[in-house]
């Protein structure tokens, strides 16, 4: 098994556990034992990062780090340094990450599902495909841009999500949504609208003139 | 219905390896309280006899249905115990391995930090046994080999692969891309050490094969197709006009190397100003009369596009000056060198005579390279400090061998790896000199760096002899830590994971119920890239699935 | 063929090592090449294959007749067997493979490197164990005269302990201070009694012993990793009086020890005299450019004449730079010597046994056409037995020598 | 004819010669004259030019 195995969802699920930090270690570039896999991974903890970081985490949590396995004296180092890195950040929730425990877990699980949702995972996993040989129009494109395009998703998917997960709760209007979420109200109406489309929200009745949502459980 | 889990977990104290760091008896006691842990003893060596009759006896008496070890590495350790609980009876792949030695008990010698190590050991075997509680039966894969072998290139390593697998009993497939057998060495005049004449060499070695019963070669051929994967490689070919399939087991690559056409260095015209292979051409056809000759060494390698050094230009620029002085003792042969790499016995002898015969040497500096003008070379002596100008009426070009364009295209179809010059990439650099990346396919010859005909006769022999080893066997054995598809109905056939397998491992194919991705689990080497990525969580690895890391997770939290 | 007695059963000897931790008897290790210890039941290292203990019968002290059986004691494995004897296997083969390796080249048959006698003096493969993290030094890279002072202090500390204690004794015995007693003994005021004497001898002995080891402690104090590396190239090869051929792999080698040296100290300095350096297969020549405008190392053309040493033990290396053809010298903690590749001792007795034919160079004669094919049909060799080569192309022939050999045994 | 192969010399060499024979089903006796196999590459640090573990 190699780092390329590393499933962001997997990585977002020790953290909700409450992890305080996570080293993943992989081979130098180029030197891979399963030739590409570590880019694989530096791809995936990358994203993984944003995400999480995006949830509230602070990032120096998830570190992607590289040797070979002829340099103990340089792993030793590696997880020595981190371990200080933690260390100094303190436990999960604390005052290095944006919120405090409980409401941190929650948004880590929100990550967590977004992570595990087919759309990041398409489109990192299309990463390499897209900068080595292009898309189906032979576009390749630059690594900045892909990444740019990873931030878009990381955004949309955590707001969705967080949408999803309060609504899964009790039904609410687009309004309370916006409150409580803290998105702005245009993009929160832009997102509900959407899952309405897809068939992820259905209206459940109408108070004061402003319509309340509902979750649709759906099929497997 | 599920059946009830009952797992063993067996502490090993590795002699004082292990107890003098750690108190495995408090291990072993902790283990027992574990969820679903139904035995718990420590053995003074788990991998000795008394410790392996004691896993036995454990599995029978207490009806264990999970058996974790907590001793050394797996990487030493784990197929022994394997087969321990294969021998009583369990599938050898409800097993699992905590290492408390290396990871722990070796690291955390500080006695004053006992109860940390304690803490983490006890972390250790717990979540190995949260892991083991998820184990779910394997069994081994076997895939069955096509006893016959391919081998692409019919130069001298080639053909003395192919002769090698031929006097075996294998049937070889011999492809050439040229309308002859015979490379490079076709275009030589003697080899040195032996002063054997190079035809006479390559066409004794081309008729060995040419009559060789179980060898059937292909002239004048390209590769077009490649399926499959080792055991079972379906190739496609035209030759001479003609397609052919076929099904081989094993691939032996020998594609060669080509020669650098010095354009625009030196003022190479190929006229006065030639390159070694034109010297060659002619020797051969003995049309070498010049009185002042100068060759110049490294044109176009050491340098900052071509960084790496050729390994045989010295070997072939002093034969060459050997040979001239010999023919003609009165003409003067300058050799403008930068390091003499004259390696191993013969080589150093080769110099020792070219500087009897009278050969000068002079080592040039790269960033003073000489200068060629019409009937003399300037060059600045690095060892006399000076200027020197030497006259000449011939100047020979010593010109690296490079990879090929041929080489890439079969690297591409093969899927085997080449480095930036172009090379193939071997395997491992120290340990499988001669396979490559891929399971089933070897390499040999210049292809796979530049080698003299010696070097290259050996390589080849043991290119056949790894080869040999699946065909001798009739079938390749596989562990089972694969990719499998748990959920055949999530999967929409989009192919990422395809993209993204490193070794062809996975492809998609129509089914009734659409596009689906079949695993050639001999292919696969376990990785887990793709289940990493699949975006519907349809692909997982064997006895590493995302439930088996979250349970060890969550064990890990749960301290 | 005789298979040596190890005095410990195979089949039931795990590996554990409590013999060898309680096993008083300590001599010189072959594996360290004499720079670290080891005990007389030993494995030869730690990763060695099979993971089983053996006892050198020629420093166990049971072996030497006196009482000992410690580790038959300690073994709960119950494998040491003082009678186990040497067996005598008979075999009976169809082909043989020749893979008997190399000798390194002895550096004190060139006297005027000082190997041997000069402490700051080691070969290649001395050097390659002060590197290793396994080795005696656990990879500092220390100057032998350091590791030799270290090991005075540890010695002389232990003596001046046992001295201070008999000193203690003879006080308590006789109610005097030993000062006070070395005052009236050299007096001549005390004379009686064959004891005096050997107090004062043991008195003297403490004054100067604590003397010396004062004296090296603040020797000692100054001690520092090596820095300053000299690397000695064609130590044996490429030279008329040993050996004319290139042994092929020392330049890569010296290179490469160079670059750890580098790598375990950013502030070390390695000088590689060479005459030419000889870096011909896949990525070495990329090696040696990186080892030069990345790693920093320096390279020198040219032969080193002799090497002295100054009062530190600190070796000078005098040679000539051929690019500017001046005598130059210079001051290094350590010297390393690239020496050759050698056929091993006793090859000519193996050669005569088997009926192959060595060539003037003490290894087994091929035919460059048939690289792997020895003088003899059915015996092929391999490796450093056929002549010097590096690892990758040791695998490669040894490969290649398993296919001339199963063709014999299993050809059509 | 006798089948089996002799080895002499437990090193890098000798070991693959081994391992490549044993794979191809052939018995193979391999005699070292030390108390373990591995000659001298065990005796190395690291390789090059990979600097690679050699053990």
């Amino acid at each position: 098994m190699c780092t390329g195995r590393m499933d962001p969802a997997v990585m977002a699920d020790a953290f909700v556990h409450g992890l305080d930090g996570l080293l993943v270690l992989g081979c130098l570039f180029g030197e891979c034992h399963y030739v590409t896999g570590n880019f694989n991974a530096s791809h995936k903890v990358n994203m993984t990062k944003e995400m999480l970081a995006y949830a509230g985490m602070n990032p120096g949590r998830l570190s992607f780090r590289n040797l070979s396995s002829a340099e103990a004296d340089v792993f030793v180092k590696h997880v020595t340094d981190f371990s200080k890195e933690i260390r100094d950040l303190g436990p999960l929730g604390g005052e290095a990450d944006k919120f405090p425990l409980p409401k941190l877990k929650e948004k880590l699980e929100i990550a967590r599902i977004s992570l595990a949702g087919p759309k990041l995972r398409w489109v990192v996993g299309k990463k390499p495909v897209f900068i080595e040989t292009g898309n189906k129009y032979h576009e390749i494109f630059t690594e900045h841009e892909i990444n740019r395009t990873l931030s878009g998703i990381v955004i949309d998917e955590m707001a969705t999500h967080s949408i999803l997960a309060a609504l899964q709760k009790k039904p609410a209007s687009v309004k309370e949504l916006a409150k409580d979420l803290e998105i702005p109200p245009p993009e929160t109406l832009k997102y509900v609208l959407g899952l309405k489309r897809r068939g992820f929200l259905e209206l459940e009745s109408v108070q004061d003139h402003s319509p309340l949502y509902k979750y649709v459980e759906q099929e497997a | 219905m599920e059946e009830e889990l009952r797992i063993g977990v067996f502490v090993c104290k590795c002699g004082s390896n292990i107890a003098g760091a750690l108190d495995v008896e408090g291990l072993a006691e902790y283990a027992s309280t574990l969820p679903d842990v139904v035995y718990a003893p420590w053995n003074l060596y788990t991998c000795a006899d008394a410790g392996l009759d004691e896993i036995k006896k454990g599995i029978k008496e207490h009806n264990l249905n999970r058996v974790v070890v907590a001793s050394c590495s797996p990487r030493t350790h784990e197929p022994l115990f394997r087969s321990v609980c294969e021998e009583a009876g369990m599938n050898p792949y409800l097993f699992e391995m905590v290492n408390i030695r290396d990871q722990c008990s070796w690291v955390h010698q500080d006695k004053s930090l006992a109860e940390s190590s304690m803490a983490k050991a006890r972390d250790l075997i717990r979540m190995g046994a949260a892991k083991a509680a998820l184990l779910k039966p394997q069994e081994i894969i076997v895939s069955g080999v096509e006893v016959k072998a391919l081998v692409i290139g019919g130069g001298i390593a080639g053909l003395t692969a192919a002769i090698s697998l031929g006097n075996r009993g294998f049937p070889v497939i011999l492809l050439e891309k040229e309308k002859e057998l015979g490379g490079m060495l076709r275009s030589l005049y003697k080899l040195a050490p032996m002063d054997a004449d190079a035809s006479e060499v390559i066409n004794a070695k081309i008729k060995e094969a040419e009559d060789h019963p179980n060898i059937e070669i292909y002239t004048g051929a390209t590769i077009e197709k490649v399926e499959g994967f080792i055991g079972k490689f379906d190739v496609t070919f035209s030759a001479n006009g003609t397609s052919k399939d076929v099904r081989l087991g094993v691939v032996i690559i020998a594609t060669g190397a080509g020669n650098l056409v010095p354009e625009g260095m030196y003022g190479y015209d190929g006229e006065k100003v030639i390159t070694q292979w034109e010297l060659e051409e002619r020797f051969k056809a003995g049309k070498v009369d010049a009185n002042n000759v100068v060759i110049i060494q490294c044109v176009g390698a050491r340098s900052p596009e071509r960084q790496y050094c050729s390994r045989i230009c010295c070997a072939i620029g002093i034969k060459n000056a050997i040979l001239i002085k010999e023919m003609n003792p009165e003409a003067k042969v300058h050799i403008l060198y930068r390091d003499l790499m004259m390696y191993g016995v013969e080589n150093e002898d080769q110099l020792r005579k070219a500087k009897e015969l009278g050969v000068r040497f002079v080592k040039y500096d790269p960033k003073q390279p000489p200068v060629v003008e019409e009937n003399k070379v300037t060059v600045f002596h690095q060892l006399m400090g000076t200027e020197l100008e030497i006259p000449q009426d011939m100047v020979v070009l010593s010109t690296p061998l490079v990879g090929t364009e041929d080489g890439v295209k079969v690297g591409n179809l093969f899927r085997a790896g080449l480095d930036k010059n172009k090379f193939f990439l071997e395997a491992h650099v120290k340990l499988r000199p001669l396979d490559c990346g891929t399971d089933g396919i070897f390499i040999c010859g210049s292809a796979h760096y530049p080698k003299d005909v010696r070097e290259s006769i050996m390589q080849a022999l043991g290119a056949a002899s790894r080869a040999s080893i699946p065909l001798s066997q009739g079938e390749v054995k596989i562990e089972p830590i694969v990719t499998c598809l748990v959920d055949k109905d999530a999967c929409r056939g989009c192919g990422l994971c395809v993209a993204l397998c490193p070794y062809n491992a996975l492809e998609i194919t129509t089914t009734d119920e659409g596009r689906k991705v079949n695993v050639i689990t001999v292919a696969c080497k376990g990785c887990g890239v793709c289940a990493a990525t699949c975006y519907r969580h349809a692909l997982t690895i064997n006895s590493f699935t995302d439930d088996q890391m979250e349970a060890q997770i969550h064990s890990f939290m749960a301290a | 063929m005789r298979k040596k007695a190890r005095y410990v059963n195979e089949d039931l000897c795990t590996g554990c090592g409590a013999c060898a931790e309680k096993c008083p008897t300590t001599v010189a290790n072959e594996y360290e090449l004499g720079l670290g210890k080891r005990k007389a039941i030993y494995k030869f290292y730690a990763q060695g294959i099979p993971s089983v203990f053996c006892i050198d019968p020629n420093s166990c002290r049971t072996f030497q007749g006196k009482k000992c059986g410690v580790c038959e004691k300690v073994c709960q494995a119950k494998a040491i067997d003082y009678k186990q004897e040497d067996k005598i296997l008979e075999l009976n083969v169809g082909a043989i493979i020749l893979s008997t390796g190399y000798d390194l080249f002895d550096a004190t048959r060139i006297p005027e490197y000082g190997y041997g006698k000069l402490p700051n003096v080691v070969n290649a493969m001395e050097f390659e164990r002060l590197l290793s993290a396994s080795g005696p030094t656990e990879g500092h890279v220390e100057r032998l005269s350091d590791i030799r002072d270290h090991h005075l202090i540890n010695t002389t500390e232990k003596k001046l302990k046992k001295s201070t204690k008999s000193l203690e004794n003879y006080e308590k015995k006789h109610k005097m201070s030993s000062d006070d007693f070395y005052k009236q003994f050299t007096a001549g005021n005390i004379s009686d009694g064959d004891e005096f004497p050997k107090w004062a001898k043991q008195y003297e002995n403490v004054q100067e012993g604590t003397k010396k080891l004062e004296e090296l402690k603040a020797k000692a104090e100054k001690f520092d990793i090596a820095t300053r590396l000299a690397f000695i190239q064609c130590v044996g090869s490429r030279d008329f009086r040993f050996n004319k051929y290139c042994s092929s792999y020392c330049c890569m080698h010296s290179l490469k020890e160079a670059m750890m040296a580098k790598d375990h100290d950013a502030r070390t300095e390695a000088y590689i005299f060479n005459m030419d350096l000889r870096t011909v297969g896949k990525g070495f020549e990329e090696y040696k450019v990186r080892g030069a405008e990345q790693i920093g190392l320096h390279y020198i053309r040219g032969r080193v004449a002799e090497i002295t040493q100054d009062e530190n033990e600190n070796p000078i290396v005098w040679y000539e730079e051929t690019t500017s053809q001046t005598t130059k010298h210079m001051t290094v903690d350590l010297a390393i010597l690239a020496v050759a590749c050698e056929a091993p001792k006793g090859i000519e007795k193996m050669a005569e046994m088997l009926g192959a034919d060595l060539d003037e160079n003490r290894f087994f004669k091929t035919d460059p056409l048939n690289p792997l094919d020895t003088t003899v049909p059915g015996i092929y060799v391999c490796g450093c037995a056929q002549r010097p080569m590096d690892i990758p192309e040791s695998v490669a022939q040894a490969s290649s020598a398993a296919c001339r050999a199963a063709e014999v045994v299993a050809g059509g | 004819m006798n089948k089996d192969i002799l080895i002499i010399g437990g090193g890098i060499a000798g070991m693959q010669a081994s391992l490549d024979l044993g794979d191809m089903g052939l018995q193979v006796h391999l005699i070292e004259k030390e108390t373990c196999i591995g000659g001298k590459m065990a005796q190395l640090d690291k390789t090059f030019p990979t600097n690679d573990c050699a053990i």
